[in-house]
């Protein structure tokens, strides 16, 4: 059975179908809305595609993991901007708060698989939706209402929303241009460049936009990427204008 | 003369009865002979014979569900002797306050002037869909043309009545909020401006 | 073994009964034992003895109206097996099926609700505006307030239409949260492996 291909398999998802490549593509362009993406449905899609070989195949989960937290972490800062916390987190206790957020969310989807049976169960119970056809009319009467409330009201919506600051989340997602530009000037400069070393001293949501940097330059074949074996030094080397090599993330 | 166990044997008529009875507890209208056969796919002149059994079951002084022939059907009421009951459960106690969507949607169209239901989600930030059709039926709010010369969206205004129930003698005697803007616009641009940076 | 003759004598049970039966007919929701108390002007507990009267006679399989305990109150609805007949005339009040956001969103507003929309978000990963604002129209959750004392976000409840077309008494037959998913321990073990493997 041939190798699983991570940037082609074929994702089926509510915002998006088509090859997960693509889809990285997209959202780096920010053609599409990360928060729309369901990172689960990738998930699942790539799962499945394990499943139909007999063998874990460890390299494209090396590989799958590494582009799934890189766009977790993207679409969490996203949603959640006002989490500050969040970034100053030590690992352990964002793994932990990780596995907490994931629970939760396991659940309610099996929550809503109880729903989804129990709905087609009760498919066959019809009850009168609306008044019953000789019933007399209900009367609703209003007691005296204070102007006062309306002015409350309007001068609630008008007041400022809690907690939002824009500035905190530019401040904290740099743009993928920056990142772009920042490997060209390297490697007009250098012939190979280390990751690793490329982004020493950067925040890890920096070093998250950063590696979907490299991927974008991958896509437009002006770099090739090599890995010698997962959590190995990430080599990046600018692509030769004639022999322009398919993209190679091997393993040992 | 009792014989409500003819219902309850399996004989045909008496399961197009049950079936009867089914269609007409969840019917919002009278059903007439036509709408029961073609539901219950039998025929005519049975579900006469069905409805003929129901009426001598469901009938007053037997049962407190009475079937009864009007203008366009059959459908169930309620028996006579039970109407005191029903007076009480349908005579509401009077509402002392309205619900938040429906307060912020008539403090938006009190304080704005007419205005469209796309004007009132863009100020709360949700639909305003159900909180607008329940303050038309409370007749608080009524329909007032439309936008753009007519060819637009609906828009409301409130009515007298909201008037009554909120002491003023007309809207000028809103309490001011000179503290949000000094014309209508002001407020409106001002709402507009904070339903934006408002999260979803 | 049918004993529909007790319904129509005039022992006072039997009468209340009635006007039970009158009442329920009538009614637009389930109604409490409280609320048919109060408007049959008779106490609790003979209200719960005739209910369990006309449990009896209006059951599957002996008339075609079946008396049901659903939404924290009783309500009458069509017999199951009249359900292919009442499809012909009427919609189901839920007739397409919910999708897979639609039914993760209402599971939370279910579970922990009232809740907004970024709550929703958060925990599914995905913006729900499109699934709240389907379940509005649908009539499964409604507006419940604002968050921080009136001016944040919206939050939505489920209502009581969502309990009677699932099906439920109350929320609280909801499996319960503990029994739903795997232990949160074996995702720690998986990610804590992952690490290992990380050279420092």
């Amino acid at each position: 059975m041939p190798p699983v291909v991570v940037r082609e398999l074929e994702l089926d998802l509510d915002a998006f179908e088509g090859p997960f490549d693509l889809l990285l593509t997209l959202v780096l362009r920010e053609e599409l809305d990360l928060a729309e993406v369901d990172v689960a449905g990738i998930v699942v899609s790539f799962v499945e595609r394990l499943a139909e070989r007999e063998q874990l195949d460890l390299e494209a989960c090396g590989e799958f993991l590494v582009l799934v937290a890189a766009l977790l972490e993207l679409k969490a800062r996203g949603l959640f901007e006002e989490d500050a916390d969040l970034a100053e987190l030590e690992p352990e206790e964002a793994a932990e708060e990780l596995a907490r957020r994931l629970e939760e969310y396991r659940r309610m989807k099996e929550a809503a698989g109880w729903l989804f049976e129990r709905l087609a169960r009760e498919g066959d119970r019809f009850f009168r939706l609306g008044p019953a056809p000789l019933a007399p009319q209900p009367e609703r009467r209003l007691g005296p209402q204070s102007p006062e409330r309306l002015a409350e009201v309007i001068r609630l919506l008008a007041a400022e929303p809690p907690d939002v600051s824009l500035g905190h989340m530019a401040l904290q997602f740099p743009p993928v241009a920056q990142f772009l530009e920042r490997f060209r000037s390297l490697l007009a400069r250098r012939r190979r460049v280390d990751f690793e070393e490329a982004v020493a001293g950067l925040s890890r949501v920096e070093v998250a936009v950063a590696f979907l940097a490299l991927l974008d330059l991958r896509r437009s074949n002006e770099i090739t990427i090599e890995q010698a074996a997962p959590f190995a030094p990430i080599r990046i080397s600018a692509t030769d204008v004639e022999g322009r090599e398919p993209w190679i993330a091997r393993s040992a | 003369m009792d014989r409500p166990l003819r219902l309850i044997t399996t004989s045909p008529v008496d399961q197009l009865a049950r079936t009867i009875e089914a269609l007409l507890v969840i019917a919002s209208q009278p059903l007439s002979v036509e709408e029961l056969a073609e539901a219950s796919a039998d025929e005519r002149e049975r579900v006469e014979t069905a409805l003929g059994l129901l009426s001598e079951r469901y009938r007053e002084g037997r049962s407190g569900i009475v079937l009864e022939q009007v203008a366009g059907g059959w459908a169930f009421r309620a028996a006579r002797e039970a109407a005191e009951a029903c007076g009480r459960l349908f005579e509401r106690p009077v509402q002392r306050s309205l619900s938040q969507a429906s307060l912020e949607t008539l403090a938006i169209v009190a304080y704005l002037g007419p205005c469209t239901r796309p004007d009132i989600a863009r100020i709360r930030g949700v639909a305003a869909d159900s909180a607008v059709a329940n303050l038309v039926e409370r007749g608080l709010i009524a329909e007032a043309g439309r936008e753009d010369g007519g060819g637009g969206a609906v828009r409301y205004r409130t009515t007298p009545l909201f008037e009554r129930v909120f002491g003023l003698e007309s809207l000028s005697e809103l309490p001011r909020l000179d503290d949000l803007g000094g014309s209508a616009d002001e407020i409106r641009d001002r709402l507009a401006a904070v339903a934006e940076r408002r999260p979803a």
